[in-house]
């Protein structure tokens, strides 16, 4: 309405009488946690409105033309390549979750037992693949470029001894099509949403402190300090909010509340 | 409110979400349909009266339109969506959200539509045009006092098969956070497998396109008179 | 009126030229009933279409009241056909208005008012027969009430010229006539122009005036109805004047000849418009010859009248070459009738 | 042959019941040429559509070669459409083929030899004169042409029977007249049975052995094509008779009974075929009167001749007297034509 | 290969992934068109012969088939990739890959085209029918030798339009890794913000739907005869 603050004047003066308007862009839709900030910061006068975008270029785009105020949606090393691709002042201003991702098989138990020639598939969307390949090296089936990094993609693989032949798919649908393939590597939210345990059905599972894949909340870099912004980030950051995270997601997310600068000391 | 539903089916969104979606479909169905219609009649009225032999024919206007239409029919929807965002920002002030998408639903409709107009006037018989043209009637008052209607029963089915292709579009809008039944389909029922959402939504549609299909069969009939 | 200069047109299919219009010369004044006649595929239909531009000529001018309609522009030759009303051989109306509505149509394109365009159609359909018919749709009708849809759409406008192609081809002999009526009404009271396409010689001698006769894509033959019917020159024509006026030997004088007695003669006299009245029988039952008429044939094209009469003479031989001499003399269109020969001079 | 038993047919339009066929009863022999005459709108085309189920009828039994058409099962019913032609009044012609294989469309249905569709369709086309039109298409023809098209395809698989929907409506008298012929020969060779739809009594005149009225979904009357003709009894029968044998007082003999004079009488005299020839001229001259003929027409249906003659009799009253009853005993079918009365009797 | 492009729009990837994305997208289309036409026309077909008054009415099977087809084209494109999974591997052994796509893109065009043939169907004169009818012609004559023949020249700008909508739904196949132009554009050219493979991509579909259109006007035009 039109007795709400503009974010950027806002500053500490905002009540529950006189709120102050967010909007959050987001992807997918298990957001119970947002629901939940929503609902919490709503008493201290911050209004939420949750923006749901079904693509990953889009939320970026939207921020930095002010479409949306902060988004919540992906991982600082992707974060970081598209602003710098697209040469966006934008800026982090909270770590949140990690989603590790795992590799599954319905016919093999272990990494070892894969055979040569495997199909194997792997996310087609960039940074997931880039994550997903890196998985693989880690695990041993594949050896990488040195300078692959979390755009780098299927032409920057150096060594592929067992001739895997890995097909890019949209990430739900791998856990449909996992009976056809020797093995699948599946986000962690898709796999939970999917019936399957990351802890149990997985056969080889990524590092749980995989710096580049902790989740962010990102603003605009003039924004960075707004106090609005920077309380909603401590909203996430709180023990409710953690509690809410592992409970709902059922591993599939981890609560990873990190300081700025560790969350920038990742290797790029 | 959902409750009623058997266990099996039963989704995980709430009935707000769904009402909402529902409306945003509502929502961007109508505007887009009515906005590629103007621009689908507009231009496959072009594309068939400038082409050799007919009233208005005129090899400039058809060689320059018809590729153009082609273009756009070429560009897969999600790229489309984000190449016009210049121009979504240009009339809707936002390239975000519900009513953004209408936008580049209007080009991806548009000139589908045209195509089907096109091949609907094609088919009336030469002697109808030389009626009017006897009678005097403009090239104007050819096309929409003697065309049009004679082709009404054809235009009526071919715009009801473009709105449920519409509807199908609107899908993918909600890469630009357009919201809607199909977008709800996707990322509950499908992302995040919720048999129940997909069941709900998946019957919302069908309903939406059975209801359509049936009035288009209907008022085609009726005014197509076989 | 309307004047055709040296009008052709020629359409190509598969690689070939049809030439459907060969140097067309034709002049039709201000108030003719211009009768185009010919056979099938002579070019009637294009000739018609040409008057009105829907069938462009490839050669020639076209002038309607002054008008060279070739050269006119766009926006003047849509005016220009306003005045032009056309009824189509397959009559061209709208499946998906009503029978009120086709008729409606040309008054609606010049924004009459409703009252008025309803007044008007009601009266065209009266006219024409179809006064309960009008809210049928054109695939509820027969094909002559089509044709009748078709009469009354072009007559809407009051339009100075009329064309009409095959206009009472899908009549019967009463709603034919009935629409001719019409026509001729039209014709006098408004003063209208119509050019009338029609393979049946019987609506020429009915209402026109005036005749063209066009034969693969030539007029051949035009002047007056009365003239034409009555002399044709060219062998079309006559086909055509046969056609409602048999020249041919009678069944009944075929039959006749196989037999008549030796003492008998058979004679054809033509009849034209000058013999008032046929007496030659007085004089020749005077010369002792006993007459008897075998068959007699009359025909009246707009108060003319022609035709010929068979006549047997019977009678002992000087008295048969009394009356020859006498007829011979009496009339040179006298023919005698033989069995071998047929018709001698 | 054909049999139509107690047959009906209503249409609804918008509500209203449109009866197009009443309880027609009509028997068609082997061999017939029967024809179906009446105005406009009278049921004629849904008539001769029932025959093979086009329309299928509300009511009634459509017998064909002593099968009951109505309740036959699909393949059998297709059977026997093989063997029923038909001509439609609207042509009915396959836009996207040429005139060839528009005529080899039925031989082809029936899995004719190629050679034998090609010499088949080349013949008919001759037949029909569109020799030179094989390879165009039929928006490349006039309409008498497409008409000849559709008259081609009807009999090119040799049908029993043939059903024509004025098939030669859009054509002109000669090309009527050698289609006309056409049917006749093959109604002959082939003894083929036809029903025609016309709503010209010349066509009638010139083929047809029996004829039907109709009017109204009904027919009004039947019979030998010469009885019919001749004794015309329902008004809508002596409607189409007057067509082609007019019946009104000539123009000639109206306007000469304003100008004659007071010592002459003027006698319409009704020739029939039993008047084998006339020859009443001789007593009547040799009675001391002076005779001239004012008109005369007389027609031919198949054989049969019938018209009538204008007689002027000149003479003192005494004369007048005796040819008066002379005429009167001599034949019943003479009237004196006055000013005011026109006929009296 | 793609060296000679400028700068600015030289693709990051080489010319052999475009060239087997080519060949998937042609192998794609090709066997989904012939696929989905062959059933297109099947239910096309069936739902106009089968409509009231019609040569073959058959309420029952009409009443099958038409929500039948409404339901396929309800259904958004990404799900009915997943939901006809257990029909792609009865199918194809698979449901990952081209191939595999091929099932989905077929139910997805299928319908689609019955529905355009439909439409053409409707409009062929009564007369023909009845003139088919009069020879004693089977329906399966009536259809193939008569009504098909007439509405060619719209049934051949149907397809056309088919087959256009159908490489534009190939780019969302890639969701089963089934590869293509369509998906090349929008994972290198727009996921990884490649303007030069975006460039290229698009350039080559638009290439193939101007050549498709062209085609397509070509042979409707030659047999349309107008
Ligand atoms: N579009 C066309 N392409 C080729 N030839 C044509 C075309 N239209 C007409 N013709 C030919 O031109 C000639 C004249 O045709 P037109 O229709 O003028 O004849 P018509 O005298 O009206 O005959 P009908 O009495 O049969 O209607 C015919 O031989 C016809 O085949
Ligand atoms: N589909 C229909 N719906 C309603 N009425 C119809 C339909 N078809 C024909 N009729 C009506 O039935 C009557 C008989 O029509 P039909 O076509 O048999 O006449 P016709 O004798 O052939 O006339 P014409 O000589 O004008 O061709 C007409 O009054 C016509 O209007
Ligand atoms: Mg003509
Ligand atoms: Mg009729």
């Amino acid at each position: 309405g039109n007795d709400t603050n503009s974010l950027a004047d806002a500053g500490e003066s905002y009540s529950p009488e006189n709120p102050v308007h967010v909007k959050v862009g987001i992807t997918g839709t298990d957001s119970p946690e947002w629901d939940e900030i929503s609902e919490i910061a709503a008493e201290e006068g911050i209004e939420l409105e949750i923006v749901r975008f079904s693509d990953y270029t889009q939320p970026n785009q939207a921020l930095a033309d002010g479409s949306i105020d902060i988004n919540a949606f992906q991982t600082v090393s992707f974060f970081d390549n598209f602003k710098e691709e697209h040469n966006l002042d934008l800026t982090a201003i909270g770590s949140t979750v990690l989603a590790p991702m795992g590799l599954y098989s319905d016919k093999y138990e272990s990494v070892e037992d894969i055979p040569d020639g495997a199909d194997i598939t792997i996310d087609k969307e960039v940074t997931n693949q880039a994550r997903n390949l890196m998985l693989l090296a880690e695990a041993g089936l594949i050896e990488l470029e040195d300078d692959f990094g979390v755009t780098s993609g299927l032409n920057q693989i150096k060594a592929n001894p067992k001739n895997l032949n890995l097909t890019e798919i949209a990430p739900a649908t791998a856990p449909r099509i996992m009976q056809d393939v020797d093995a699948a590597v599946i986000n962690n939210g898709f796999a939970v949403d999917a019936g399957l345990s990351p802890t149990d059905d997985a056969i080889y599972r990524e590092d749980e402190t995989a710096t580049p894949y902790i989740n962010i909340i990102a603003a605009q870099t003039e924004e960075q300090d707004n106090p609005v912004l920077l309380r909603l980030v401590e909203l996430y950051q709180s023990e409710e909010i953690e509690q809410l995270i592992i409970e709902e997601h059922k591993g599939a997310r981890i609560p990873t509340f990190i300081s700025l600068e560790e969350l920038n000391s990742y290797p790029k | 409110m959902l409750d009623w539903l058997p266990e099996a089916i039963r989704p995980e969104i709430t009935s707000d979400i769904l009402t909402q979606a529902l409306f945003e479909t509502i929502y961007m169905v109508a505007w887009s349909l009515l906005f590629s219609a103007l621009l689908g009649v507009v231009l496959g009225v072009i594309l068939v009266v400038t082409r050799p032999r007919h009233i208005m024919e005129n090899r400039f206007i058809y060689n320059l339109i018809n590729p153009v239409i082609n273009v756009l029919r070429s560009i897969p929807f999600i790229i489309l969506l984000v190449a016009i965002i210049p121009i979504t920002r240009f009339f809707v002030g936002t390239a975000y959200g519900t009513t953004a998408a209408i936008v580049p639903l209007v080009f991806y409709a548009g000139p589908y539509i045209a195509r089907l107009i096109e091949n609907s006037l094609l088919e009336i018989e030469p002697g109808i045009i030389e009626a009017a043209d006897s009678m005097g009637a403009s090239k104007w008052q050819i096309i929409f006092k003697f065309l049009v209607p004679e082709a009404m029963g054809s235009l009526i089915l071919s715009m009801t098969t473009a709105t449920i292709g519409l509807l199908g579009a609107t899908a993918m809008a909600g890469a630009i956070g357009a919201g809607g039944i199909g977008e709800v389909a996707i990322s509950y029922g499908y992302n995040r497998f919720d048999d129940g959402t997909m069941f709900i939504t998946v019957l919302l549609l069908i309903i939406m396109v059975q209801g359509l299909q049936t009035i288009g069969n209907i008022a085609s009939k009726k005014v197509r008179r076989r | 009126m309307i004047e055709f200069k040296n009008v052709s047109k020629t359409f190509s299919s598969n690689g070939q030229d049809v030439h459907a219009l060969q140097n067309i010369q034709l002049t039709i004044e201000k108030g003719d009933i211009y009768g185009v006649i010919g056979f099938s595929g002579a070019g009637k239909s294009t000739l018609i279409r040409t008057v009105n531009l829907i069938e462009r000529p490839t050669a020639g001018e076209i002038i309607v009241n002054n008008e060279n309609l070739v050269s006119l522009q766009p926006r003047a030759l849509q005016r220009a056909k306003r005045n032009i009303g056309m009824i189509f051989q397959h009559f061209n109306l709208l499946q998906s208005k009503t029978v009120f509505e086709n008729v409606a149509t040309p008054l609606r394109l010049v924004k009459t008012k409703k009252a008025e365009v309803k007044e008007r159609v009601n009266e065209l359909l009266q006219y024409v027969g179809l006064g309960d018919f009008a809210s049928r749709y054109p695939d509820q009708l027969s094909g002559g009430q089509k044709q009748r849809v078709g009469i009354a759409r072009a007559l809407a406008t009051n339009p100075a010229v009329l064309l009409c192609d095959e206009a009472t081809s899908a009549l019967d002999p009463e709603t034919t006539s009935s629409i001719l009526q019409l026509l001729k009404r039209i014709n006098r009271e408004y003063n209208i122009t119509i050019l009338m396409i029609t393979h049946e010689l019987g609506v020429v001698r009915e209402i026109c005036n005036k005749v063209a006769v066009m034969e693969s894509g030539h007029i051949v033959e035009q002047g007056n109805v009365e003239d034409v019917l009555a002399r044709p020159v060219h062998e079309t024509t006559k086909k055509f004047v046969r056609s409602i006026i048999p020249d041919d030997l009678p069944e009944k004088v075929k039959q006749y000849l196989g037999q008549k007695g030796s003492d008998e003669r058979i004679y054809k006299i033509d009849v034209t418009d000058e013999t008032e009245q046929l007496s030659v029988f007085n004089d020749l039952v005077h010369q002792g010859l006993h007459v008897s008429l075998l068959y007699a044939s009359m025909h009246e094209v707009r108060e003319t009248s022609f035709g010929a009469l068979y006549l047997s003479l019977k009678g002992n031989a000087a008295a048969q070459e009394t009356a020859r001499s006498y007829l011979e003399k009496h009339d040179a269109q006298v023919k005698e009738v033989t069995k071998d020969a047929g018709l001698v001079a």
